[in-house]
């Protein structure tokens, strides 16, 4: 009588119905990074727009360009790992990589993170230590977050990087009253918010915008536009031609950057931040990109979107550009990234090892930090629990 | 009858109303080309076009908003929160507008919408993938709040639901929308609103349940069974309004009760059936009225089936109230 | 060991202890209306600029004077109403009537207009009895709402009238909901949705304007910008410069105009009633206008503005304006006034006296309309309230 | 000690806390300039300035979504909801972010801020200015909620409130915002989240209330001394964690009791403490517990005092749980 349980779904299951659907809109033409008010630094070729250079050092470009190939490569293991059932749900951000380490490069060491789901190349290049992570993504004892929240939601205080939470767009309020709470104590920092296309439309980034306009709050809005909301494309997440100018309605100044540019999601970011700091306050990106991938291991994209529309940004790939910059300089050859992997296999294999083997959360676990100190019902609750029989399989 | 689960009954019903009814439209976050991110809603968008089955903004709070305008027009607007954890950017508009409407117009307006949403645990979805908030919304005078447990039900009770003239929150439990199967009527049928089933008889304790949870109430019930204890297991189905009758009849019948949720216990709908039967069959009771519920913690991720009310939690009190 | 009751308050008291304030901002320079994007079509004289005239006849012009007239008189004697403790509350339009009838005017009959709580000069332009008004400010047995609402929160059906909520910003989702639905049903109409400029800052402004732009909902979004949200300016609302600019956000064309010049008011509502009839979609309307008194009788300006701030709004009255329009052309005379006066005298009268000897609502009909039909627990609670004792005084 | 009223012993809690730690920040809508519309934080954006007295623009979501940051920052924030029927528009931020932040985070990201605003009915505010939205809030895992009766509890609880590590809505019971005076003690002082005060000594019948309805348990109390029935009003204070020992001590003495509350009946506070005694104390009752709370239906304008559990809507109940 009791039925077996459903644990396939947080998102999306490929269709099986073969249907005659209008064709679905490619939601951002890649071509878009093209127009002239985005922002470009990298050139066909091995050269850079002067007038936009951030001037990074070589050996910072190769960290970012490692970090780029690394994040890669976790995610398409996490991937694996999901579709083994050894880990519950995974979000990347295949093709996204410019975007997400290019803006968290800029920010300086004291500025705090406020992700969304799909910037963990943020946290990690801020060097959150994989075994953290794994640690997490297992859901296991020594998970920061203990064990209860979803994969990909974690926090790291230490390295500024604040908490991820599901519901789409809250970080963005918290991120403007972060700063703002810095404003008022004047402590000089900036704190960078990060959210996606679709969460233009939540009630949060209208307030969180709003608030940082009227306050002037140290924020970088970044805006990963990377074409989709799920299923649901940018045309039908908005009637403005950009995000960008959306800024215009809280006073904001904001900018479109080429999102496949680390050089130049380096240089608006960096732009923003020097803002902020000259007390000017808050500036909106909107960083031209793509989901190359599934929303999350949850997804299939084929069931809403054509294959076709990926070849052209597949041209985009922000690693592949970074690297045609890099090789002429001899700055990366074929070993490179054979190095890397090699290197990040071995650190993977060893955080996935302990990670798996470290056991659940414990039972008391679950009653602590509702509050600061259990109250009497949580106490209760907790000894019932623990007189009583486990479930079946535990 | 062909055999459905409950995505496929409650499609089944979606489409048959949609047919019969021009009225009727649904609007949400990924409802239309992909057909949902559980696809209760697959196959809708072909049949009747981007008009009646919209892809929205990523706004809880418009969908909400435009529905009840929509209602307001005249059509019949059944918007579709992803996950009922969502539910909360709508909030505004389902407690002061929608719940208000008729009422607050003195009966000039009255802003009928059916919320379809998945609610509660069993999927790994943390805290955010997992939670029951119906006392929320049952606390708020001017809603109804549906939880079917079955196929057969959620197509019946969709129908109503969407005939009824008052605004529902029709609450799918995700947790069996693939594995609860069974034969579903293909023709038009409605099951009634505010009526509980006994969906197993018993002498010796009732308990009371809805949506996933049925499933670990009728497995306890069948351990506590091999132990002599005789459990009388009632489906709410409708959550408000209560079905009172069929409560009272059955803890007049055993003189004990106790109530199985997922929600956490503080303020949850079983504090609620608790003082009623206080209130209506108090020199009836035998035994204190039990309640085995969540915990007044977040819904957590690894320790789910340790959250979650299931057989194993509920037999000891069914066995401790039996015998008290 | 009972404290009697505090009914004095739902808004703002006047302060008692004097203060060293920073100097109030003026919120909104009435010379913000001589900007040049701003539209007009009074100019001093009697002449009209031609190249914005909307051409409204003259027994139509006459028509609306009358009703701005009516319209401050209603709130004048409301509001001594209220003084004298015979009705709760009021919320009046003084110095807004211009933008209130002027745009309410410009819809087509078969328009719906969706309130926010300052606009009953739309609702009795449609037509709404004054006794059906009055008998809900008293919340009276005949009040259609049933006494179940403030007062100035009606709402009437067959005017196409919506029903006014106080949480701010509601109806404008509503509205689009409404619009889209004609749309959807192939219905050709409008929808005037009414709010302040305090509620663009809600959830629901940015939800309906988001909605509105990606739906093309036929929907005229009229932002009564009055500078003021009780005590809070518009500096303090928003980083923007100016309101309209708001609909660049989500791809909606806006306007400024000079909401105190109630032909311009018509002009630009009806060129966006013709877009929505064009199937082009929303408007966003800003009227720049000022809130001369308290925000209802609940508050006390005094306490946050300077009255220095009134005296260059006092020369920008709507009413004085279209006057010195009239009045050259003979279609006014001091005689008009005093007639309106007198007209308006005996009709309040009446409908007061009415209004009054209407009994309360009765105790049954607090549980109607909950539902479409009782169920067992509102029954249940109905027969024991009525079987119980009544409070002191009833 | 000098005589206050309630608006007055907040503001003196709010002033006192703001001079000793300068991390305390106020904001909200009409808070600075003008005081507040109840006048509550008069005089504090005159003496701490606009940095930490704050205007924000309309938007109860970025009220408390700000305020979330600044304490994340390390700020201690007391927004004020200028009407808790405007609170649902940051309702998602309260109870999917405030209420779980801490343990989401495993720890790392406390985030305390104490929420501000008025509550209940009594002064003709109709649907939107008058009503009772407690059970909202305690139904969700990670919340204080807090609500005096009298200035000198005001003051004290509010000052242990923005000292106490966890988030906390602090209810302030409007109708007696003037009307409940008292002497307050000037100094630095607090009382304590979590226990409730014995209004009246009492051996037939526990009444347990809050707020502004304490003070009609009172009243009915006196006449019910009248005729002979001796109650005991137990004035809860703190609203969750509840006092359950103080409960469970009075009904244990009295056996009876009668919950009262202004919200609506259906999972109102009042069920959960029902419940709670049966769970605790079954055995000890010699009636079934009743609730005197406000209607299942919207806050009316005209009828309010009709709808409010007023004194003699108390007096039968209590008159008849003692005499069962
Ligand atoms: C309030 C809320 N509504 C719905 C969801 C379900 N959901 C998760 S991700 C997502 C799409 C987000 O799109 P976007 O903001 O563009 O970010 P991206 O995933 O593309 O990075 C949706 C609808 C959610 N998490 N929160
Ligand atoms: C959600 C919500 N928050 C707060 C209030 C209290 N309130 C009533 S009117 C008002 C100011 C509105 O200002 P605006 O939108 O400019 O309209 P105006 O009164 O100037 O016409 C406020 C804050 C409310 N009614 N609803
Ligand atoms: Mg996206
Ligand atoms: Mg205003």
């Amino acid at each position: 009588m009791r039925p077996a349980i459903d644990t396939s779904a947080y998102g999306i299951h490929a269709s099986s119905t073969a249907s005659e659907r209008p064709a679905p809109s490619a939601a951002r033409n890649p071509h878009d990074t093209e127009a002239p008010d985005v922002v470009k630094v990298l050139r066909e070729g091995d050269t850079l727009d002067p007038t936009t250079d951030p001037r990074v050092a070589p050996a910072d470009v190769l960290r970012l360009y490692t970090a780029m190939v690394r994040l890669r490569l976790i995610d398409e293991r996490l991937t694996a790992l999901q579709r083994q059932g050894r880990v519950g749900f995974h979000i990347g951000s295949l093709g996204e990589e410019a975007s997400i380490l290019g803006s968290a490069f800029a920010m300086r060491d004291k500025d705090w993170i406020f992700p969304c789901y799909r910037e963990l190349g943020a946290a990690l290049l801020r060097g959150m230590p994989l075994q953290r992570y794994l640690d997490h993504m297992f859901g296991n004892e020594n998970d920061p977050a203990k064990g209860r929240q979803m994969p990909d939601h974690y926090s790291w205080k230490a390295g500024h990087i604040a908490s991820v939470s599901s519901p789409i767009g809250t970080q963005i309020t918290q991120a403007v009253g972060f700063a703002w709470g810095a404003k008022i104590k004047r402590d000089e920092l900036a704190v960078l918010a990060y959210f996606g296309d679709g969460a233009t439309s939540s009630n949060e980034f209208h307030n969180g915008l709003n608030f940082a306009g009227v306050f002037k709050a140290p924020v970088v809005f970044l805006c990963r536009n990377n074409g989709w909301a799920i299923s649901v494309p940018t045309e039908r997440q908005t009637g403005s031609a950009t995000f960008a100018e959306k800024g215009i309605a809280y006073g904001i100044p904001s900018v479109r950057v080429d999102g496949n540019d680390i050089l130049a999601v380096i240089k608006v970011t960096q732009d923003a931040v020097a803002r902020a700091a000259r007390g000017e306050g808050p500036t909106l990106i909107e960083a031209l990109t793509y989901r190359m991938s599934g929303h999350s291991t949850s997804d299939d994209p084929r069931a809403y979107r054509p294959e076709a529309g990926l070849e052209a940004w597949k041209e985009l790939d922000p690693i592949a550009r970074l690297r045609r910059h890099l090789a002429p300089q001899k700055l990366w050859t074929e070993a490179t990234d054979a190095a890397i992997e090699a290197e990040l296999e071995a650190e993977l294999k060893a955080a996935i090892a302990v990670a798996e083997a470290t056991r659940a959360p414990s039972l008391d676990s679950m009653f602590d930090d509702v509050f600061a100190t259990p109250p009497w019902h949580l106490v209760e609750q907790r000894e019932a629990l623990k007189k009583g029989p486990r479930p079946k399989g535990h | 009858m062909p055999q459905m689960n409950m995505v496929q009954a409650i499609n089944d019903a979606l489409r048959l109303e949609m047919r019969r009814d021009s009225r009727v439209v649904i609007l949400g976050e990924d409802v239309g080309k992909v057909g949902g991110v559980f696809r209760v809603t697959a196959g809708l968008f072909d049949e009747f076009g981007d008009d009646r089955v919209i892809d929205t903004p990523l706004s809880e709070g418009g969908i909400i908003g435009a529905a009840i305008g929509m209602a307001l027009y005249g059509l019949v607007p059944v918007p579709e929160i992803q996950f009922s954890d969502f539910i909360f950017p709508a909030y505004d508009q389902i407690v002061s507008e929608l719940a208000k409407y008729r009422y607050r117009s003195g009966g000039e307006y009255p802003a009928k919408i059916v919320i379809r949403t998945p609610v509660g645990g069993g999927i790994r979805g943390g805290h955010y993938h997992s939670q029951s908030p119906e006392s929320l919304f049952i606390h708020v005078a001017g809603l109804k709040v549906v939880c079917p447990s079955n196929p057969a039900d959620a197509k019946g009770l969709l129908l109503a639901s969407i005939r009824d003239p008052d605004p529902v929150l029709f609450f799918e439990p995700k947790r069996i929308y693939r594995a609860a199967k069974g034969e579903v009527d293909e023709g038009d049928y409605t099951v009634p609103i505010g009526k509980a089933a006994i969906a197993r008889d018993g002498k010796d304790v009732t308990v009371i349940a809805w949506g996933a949870m049925l499933y670990e109430c009728l497995e306890a019930a069948n351990q506590a069974a091999e132990q002599g204890v005789d459990v009388e297991v009632l489906d709410l189905r409708t959550l408000w309004p209560l079905d009172i009758e069929a409560i009272v009849a059955s803890v007049k019948k055993t003189g004990r009760v106790v109530v199985v949720h997922e929600a956490p216990k503080t303020c949850g709908l079983g504090g609620e059936i608790v003082a009623l039967i206080n209130e209506k069959a108090f020199l009836h009771l035998e035994a204190p009225p039990a309640r085995v519920t969540g915990f007044d913690t977040p819904f957590p991720y690894t320790l789910e089936n340790e959250y979650l009310p299931l057989a194993h939690r509920i037999l000891p009190t069914l066995l401790e109230t039996a015998r008290y």
